[in-house]
């Protein structure tokens, strides 16, 4: 049966978000006054005209089926005038204009296993990337240990006692597509072992100067192979980037007894007090130990505590850090100080210790 | 792998079900009700924490027609074992501005990608796509059709401009210096073609955020970062900042001892701010919201450059204009837009993104090629080595 | 007349400090118990048995010739039991036993024409280098800019009026002897044009791999010139620094058109309150204008006039440009921002605002 | 450009006689009275300031015998205008240790440098040594004879160790936390052959401050810099701060609000400094030094690596040994000099200063190479990007 061709839609842009706006947000669109929080998770943000808005936000693992979608949906009909939103760590938000519907809201949330929280100084949701369910590239799983590490901070998601926001980050290879880099807390898939070439296959999908071109470190030199044109890698030069592997599929880095985790601490995005900075490296390597990956739980949560203990009120990760000095960090956490913390990359001599400041 | 009954026995991964914290694998047995590409999912999935290595295969092109960006393509690597997720590509589904939704328009992406693909989603992806999770290539093209009828497109992925994503902002924020929603969907709409026809030297990524607070991450994870500000003085409301004292908060020390640049003063009655030394960082702002707000006179600062560490470390955007009124913000973006995006075009190398030209390039040159004239808010400081490469054949350039 | 020979001497090194000592520091040597400033220029220091020293610290073109020397010797015989040393900033400094040989001193100083001062908030003397009485290598003098610039501050050395301490150095190439990359505010003289080759000269006495390999931005190549193996410079990528000249006369920079100088700011050595920082870019250029270089000395006055006037108490000047930042500094001083100041060197990203701390 | 009677007619330079500072034009005269060289150093120098460029040849190598440096060659391209400095070399004189001197020493260097030179010097040059300035090839021999007969000797140039020196510290200076005039001298003593053979790679300099106020700038121009600081608790003296507080000083505005770990506290009355996050700034001290002093615990921290901006940019130190006790620090020393040279002379490159060595091949390996353990006080912070060279062929590096 021929069907006449229909005219393909293409580049019509995401939908209007004014479709998506509840009426009262559309009202009072750009003139909020301010906000309180009333409990954990439920913020409440007064407009000049004197309405008001509840938000609910519940923690969600972002890795959703449409059942749990639709589930979000159906409780934003009963609740939200059916208007929710995500946030950028990837929480859910109902929008409320009725205050009596946030206790109900919340037993329901609750009782799908969905906790309400994530605000002002709660742990919020760990951003992070794809891991071994969706990307080549991973050296290790990302909604697994983000599930570990939340399971193990669930009560600083619900609750708002640290002394600031502290945020937690997960990228599962050097790309850093969780945006590590700037992260309080960043839990980062490192690789540890030069990439593999295949090289058969490196002849076939290959261009052989990009590949050559792609090494940071200039580790990848050109070589016959069975009298056939390769590439060759000098292993001391290579720091496991992975970058060749992006551009040439025969180089493959994983490698199961040496792919695990790195912890990366004090990095910040906000410009309030500090400017945005970069997180350290806080332990070099952690072996990957699935399902429950407890070393790593172990070290987030160390580093939380010590954190909560030791900082003083409005003081980031980094923050605190600064004041008591790197020496004491790595005393007060027990973390071992080692020669992989010691820059030596491109701007190393400028993270050396170039004063006599010095705390005993 | 699988028991007798073709489920997807998987130990391992049954200890992520334990605990508080909401399961991803909860998420997958659920959509494995319905579809057998989780049955596959699982069974990769836990070979993987089995082996501690990915099953993925490297990514090769797929798409949908006449796109050349928002899908990516996905193989396993025990095809044989898992044939239902033999491919498992995934599709970047535009999200409108500041990821607002009715519930009808999450059912209705549900109910598409439940037919053509795995059911599974990310919401959102990291650069803020609705993340439809694992389909076969002849799934693309009908599932591209269903959501463009249904009013959705598709973000961006590969050399093009990325999914432009935005805080909140007026929306429900009361510090929100531009309409960030507004900017971004225009943004995302005027590009339309950047977006879906790979013609840049490398990604491109835009971030809106409506104040100094960032909550999109803008400065550390976008090309192009606007992050909105105010050019007079912080509103101040005295009566407000005296019940903030009355109900406990110790102002001396949680916000003057605070304030990067020690420019406020309280003798324990009155509140002083010096705006003229105010670096607009919001902490005070934010602790007290219904004392302090930002200035009436509102705009946004651009900057450029950020990435992440590969190839030659991370970068965070730096400034490029210190401050843009609100009201003429998205000329100027536009018609700076197109001069970086020449700039970019002509010198960029392959896969070097725009921070990484500068870089290499500098930023004076940079200026000059975009026709931007240097100024001090650019710079954190001047420099600090005498290497300076003087301009022109005269006897006096450099003065 | 043939003499026997004479046992040589050699390595014996410099005399033993302790027989310069005044007795009463020999006597109180590691028991001072703290100092005050009688004067500016007058220091007095109490031992913990009660001693007290006196200082008297008077300026000094450090190019000093016998004859001042000898000077220098007399009043120390007359007023300070023949005992004086010299400070890290070439001043010389005469130690008191007895507080009445103070003003005595100072007037025979003052009537040779030495003032008294650099002490605490004054500012001292300029560290300084060779210029055009002694060094091949000089984009400008040293001796004499110094000689203006200090008759121009003259009272800010007797006076201790300033903020904080304010220390300036210079520097009359990029050798930078005056280590002036560190100071409140540096001059430097700086040459503006790539070498001129002189092949003759290079082929007789430069090893050309030597003089490629001097080049920090890579700008030598080999070339044959006149048939002869040379070599040549890309003028583009050259930056003036004269490290090729420095390993090879025969690449000599001098240009009496576009030499000159350039003046650095905020820079400070001490740990006090913030930690040892480099002096940045002020002025990327003023011409050589001798003999007074009205223009730099203009310069030099205006940026510490403004800093006089807006600094707080115990602000170097770095601080205080940290505090009011940079923009306000071009403002206050009147100094043109221009290309040159945005670093394009090695560190040049780190260097950028990256931050959304505006001051408006 | 000298007149009928052979005396320089040097218009520019006579303008450098005006104005109250003192004058280095009149010291070149007042030697021109008893030294030809010094005309026609006038001379050369008033045709320097009309064509603005300096009349010096590079120089050439000249010296006294057995030894590698402290000559520095000089010689003039108008030899035929001006004769008497066709060879200006000079001669750097190592100083004693903190610059003091009795009247007869200066006048005993005065006459001979009168009989051999130009009578021209610099008190001191910019590493310490007297300078010496202009004479002739064959009066350096002479010269020398008499210097070291008279108990002095040369001082360092080329690839040697420099001239150390070091601030006037416990000989004055109440802050000394360890004996500066004592180290500098041993240290010049120790390693006189390697400050007159060259067998470095290049030029090495010790500078020794006897606090972190740093009077002799060792962290900016020492490749090994010493720098005095204690490691207990700052000697408080109640009485002495409320004597402060009394005359007028703004305890809390300037002492409190300047420290930069901001651990001290004042009520008013008393003053509380939380020591364990005091960084020995010296700020509180040097503002009031009757009441506060270093603690009693003194020592010094070991620094590596300044130097000026030829080739890859300057450095300024970065702590190696965070602390030594000062009686033990010459031992320390040595034995940590010892390895760092043998590690130089090895690795290094021609003309490659130790700082710049190290970060060519990094500090960890340069750590490894020299035999010590890594500890977080050597950084200002830790890495922040991610390209970490792992060791070691077995499973569990990096851990
Ligand atoms: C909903 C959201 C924006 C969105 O469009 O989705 C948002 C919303 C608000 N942010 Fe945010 N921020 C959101 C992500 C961020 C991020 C981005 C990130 O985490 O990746 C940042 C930067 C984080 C960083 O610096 O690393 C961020 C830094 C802030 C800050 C600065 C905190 C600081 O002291 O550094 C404030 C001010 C405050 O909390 O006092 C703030 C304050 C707020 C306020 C109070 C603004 C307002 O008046 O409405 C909002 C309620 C926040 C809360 O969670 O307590 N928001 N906020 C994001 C919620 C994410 C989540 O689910 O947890
Ligand atoms: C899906 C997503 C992670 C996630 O789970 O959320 C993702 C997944 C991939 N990213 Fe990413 N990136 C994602 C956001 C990011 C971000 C965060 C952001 O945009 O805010 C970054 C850091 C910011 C930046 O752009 O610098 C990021 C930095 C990279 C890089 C490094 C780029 C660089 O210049 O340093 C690569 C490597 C590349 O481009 O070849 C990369 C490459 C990839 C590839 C395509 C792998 C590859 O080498 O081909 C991944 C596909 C995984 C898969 O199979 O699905 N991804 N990637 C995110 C996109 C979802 C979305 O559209 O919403
Ligand atoms: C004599 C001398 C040491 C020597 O062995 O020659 C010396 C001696 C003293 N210095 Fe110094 N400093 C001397 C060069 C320096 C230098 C090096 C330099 O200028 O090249 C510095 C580092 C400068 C910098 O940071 O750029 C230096 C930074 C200090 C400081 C820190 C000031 C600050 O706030 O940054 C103090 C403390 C103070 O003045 O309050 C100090 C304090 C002192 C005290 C008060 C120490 C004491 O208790 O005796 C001495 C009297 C100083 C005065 O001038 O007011 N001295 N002092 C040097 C005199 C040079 C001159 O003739 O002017
Ligand atoms: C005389 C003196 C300047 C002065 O007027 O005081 C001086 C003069 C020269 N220095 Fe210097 N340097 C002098 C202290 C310094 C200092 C300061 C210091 O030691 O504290 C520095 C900066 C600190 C450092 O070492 O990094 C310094 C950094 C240089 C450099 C750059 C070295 C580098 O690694 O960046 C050079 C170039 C070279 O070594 O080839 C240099 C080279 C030279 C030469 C030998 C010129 C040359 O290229 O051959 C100069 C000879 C001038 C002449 O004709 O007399 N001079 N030189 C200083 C030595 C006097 C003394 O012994 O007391
Ligand atoms: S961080 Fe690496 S492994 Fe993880 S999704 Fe991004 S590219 Fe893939
Ligand atoms: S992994 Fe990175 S460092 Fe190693 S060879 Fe590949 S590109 Fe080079
Ligand atoms: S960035 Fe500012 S305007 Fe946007 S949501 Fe955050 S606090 Fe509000
Ligand atoms: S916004 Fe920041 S810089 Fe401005 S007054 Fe408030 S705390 Fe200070
Ligand atoms: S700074 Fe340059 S010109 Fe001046 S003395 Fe040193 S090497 Fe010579
Ligand atoms: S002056 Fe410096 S940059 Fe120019 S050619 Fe010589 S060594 Fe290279
Ligand atoms: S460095 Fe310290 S000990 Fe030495 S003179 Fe200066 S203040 Fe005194
Ligand atoms: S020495 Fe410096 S850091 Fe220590 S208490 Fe005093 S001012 Fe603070």
């Amino acid at each position: 049966m021929a069907t006449a061709p229909v005219k393909r839609i293409t580049d019509i842009g995401p939908p209007h978000y004014e479709k998506f706006l509840h009426p009262m947000i559309k009202k009072n669109y750009g003139n909020w006054k301010y906000h309180e929080t009333l409990a954990p998770g439920v913020l409440c943000h007064v407009a000049e005209s004197g309405d008001r808005i509840y938000t609910v936000r519940a923690g969600s693992p972002r890795l959703l089926s449409v059942a749990t979608i639709r589930l979000f949906a159906d409780l934003a009909d009963k609740y939200s005038g059916g208007y929710l939103r995500f946030t950028s760590r990837n929480n859910v938000e109902f929008l409320l204009e009725d205050k009596g519907n946030i206790e109900p809201l919340k037993r329901e949330l609750a009782a799908a296993g969905f906790p309400v929280g994530g605000t002002n100084n709660a742990i919020s949701n760990i951003v992070h990337t794809q891991g071994w369910v969706h990307c080549h590239s991973s050296a290790t799983d990302a909604s697994g240990i983000v599930k570990c590490v939340m399971d193990a901070l669930y009560d600083r998601f619900t609750h708002e006692d640290l002394p600031a926001k502290l945020r937690i980050a997960l990228a599962c290879c050097l790309n850093m597509c969780g945006a590590v880099h700037c992260s309080d807390i960043a839990i980062l898939g490192i690789h540890r072992r030069p990439p593999k070439i295949l090289h058969e296959t490196l002849r076939k999908v290959c261009e052989i100067p990009t590949v050559i071109a792609s090494c940071p470190t200039g580790a990848i030199r050109s070589a016959t192979v069975n009298g056939n044109p390769s590439v060759e890698v000098v292993e001391e030069q290579c720091m496991y980037c992975g970058n060749c592997y992006t551009v040439c599929p025969a180089m493959p880095l994983n490698d199961p007894e040496n792919d695990g985790l790195s912890i990366w601490v004090g990095g910040k995005v906000s410009n309030a007090r500090s400017a945005p900075t970069f997180s350290k490296l806080a332990i070099p390597f952690i072996p990957n130990n699935p399902p429950r990956w407890p070393e790593v739980v172990n070290a987030v949560v160390n580093i939380v505590d010590v954190y909560a203990r030791n900082a003083r009120r409005f003081e980031r990760v980094g923050e605190w850090i600064d004041r008591i000095g790197w020496p004491r960090f790595f005393e007060l956490t027990g973390i071992e100080f080692t020669r992989y913390h010691i820059d030596d990359f491109k701007y190393a001599g400028l993270t050396f210790a170039r004063s006599a400041h010095l705390r005993y | 792998m699988a028991d007798g009954n073709g489920k997807p026995k998987a130990q391992m991964l049954d200890e992520l079900e334990k605990g508080p914290w909401p399961s991803f694998v909860k998420e997958i047995k659920k959509a494995a009700e319905t579809s057998p590409v989780c049955h596959d999912l699982m069974g990769q999935l836990e070979v993987s924490y089995e082996e501690k290595r990915s099953h993925w295969k490297h990514g090769g092109i797929v798409g949908v027609l006449g796109y050349g960006g928002g899908v990516i393509g996905r193989y396993s690597d025990l095809p044989d074992q898992f044939p239902n997720v033999a491919h498992f590509h995934t599709l970047r589904v535009n999200h409108p501005s500041g990821w607002f939704y009715t519930s009808d328009a999450l059912r209705t992406l549900c109910d598409i990608w439940e037919r053509h693909g795995s059911g599974l989603t990310n919401m959102h992806g990291s650069t803020g796509d609705i993340v439809f999770l694992g389909t076969k290539t002849d799934e693309l093209e009908p599932t591209f059709k269903e959501l463009t009828e249904a009013g959705f497109d598709l973000g961006g992925s590969g050399s093009v401009m990325r999914t432009p994503s935005c805080c909140v902002g007026q929306a429900r924020c009361e510090w929100a210096c531009y309409d960030t929603m507004a900017a971004c969907d225009d943004i995302t709409r005027t590009y339309q073609d950047e977006l879906h026809r790979p013609a840049f030297p490398y990604k491109f990524k835009f971030k809106f955020s409506g104040c100094p607070n960032d909550c999109v991450a803008a400065i550390a994870r976008a090309d192009l970062s606007i992050i909105g500000t105010w050019r007079d003085d912080i509103q101040q409301d005295d009566a407000a900042v005296a019940e903030y004292a009355a109900s406990g908060l110790n102002i001396q020390k949680d916000v003057c001892n605070r304030c990067p640049t020690h420019c406020m003063e309280w003798d324990g009655k009155k509140l002083t701010i010096e705006n003229k030394e105010c670096v607009r960082c919001m902490h005070c702002i934010n602790v007290m919201p219904k004392a302090l707000r930002p200035g009436k006179e509102k705009g946004a600062a651009i900057l450029i450059g950020a990435k992440a560490p590969i190839l030659q470390g991370a970068l965070l955007s730096s400034v490029l204009i210190p401050f843009v009124p609100a009201e003429e913000l998205l000329d100027t973006l536009k018609e700076l837009v197109s001069r970086i995006w020449d700039f970019w075009g002509e010198y960029g190398k392959n896969r070097e993104r725009i921070g990484e030209l500068i870089q290499r390039v500098g930023m004076a040159n940079f200026l000059d090629g975009i026709g931007l004239d240097p100024v001090p808010e650019m710079v954190g400081s001047p420099r600090d080595n005498p290497y300076i490469y003087f301009q022109g054949k005269d006897g006096d350039q450099g003065t």
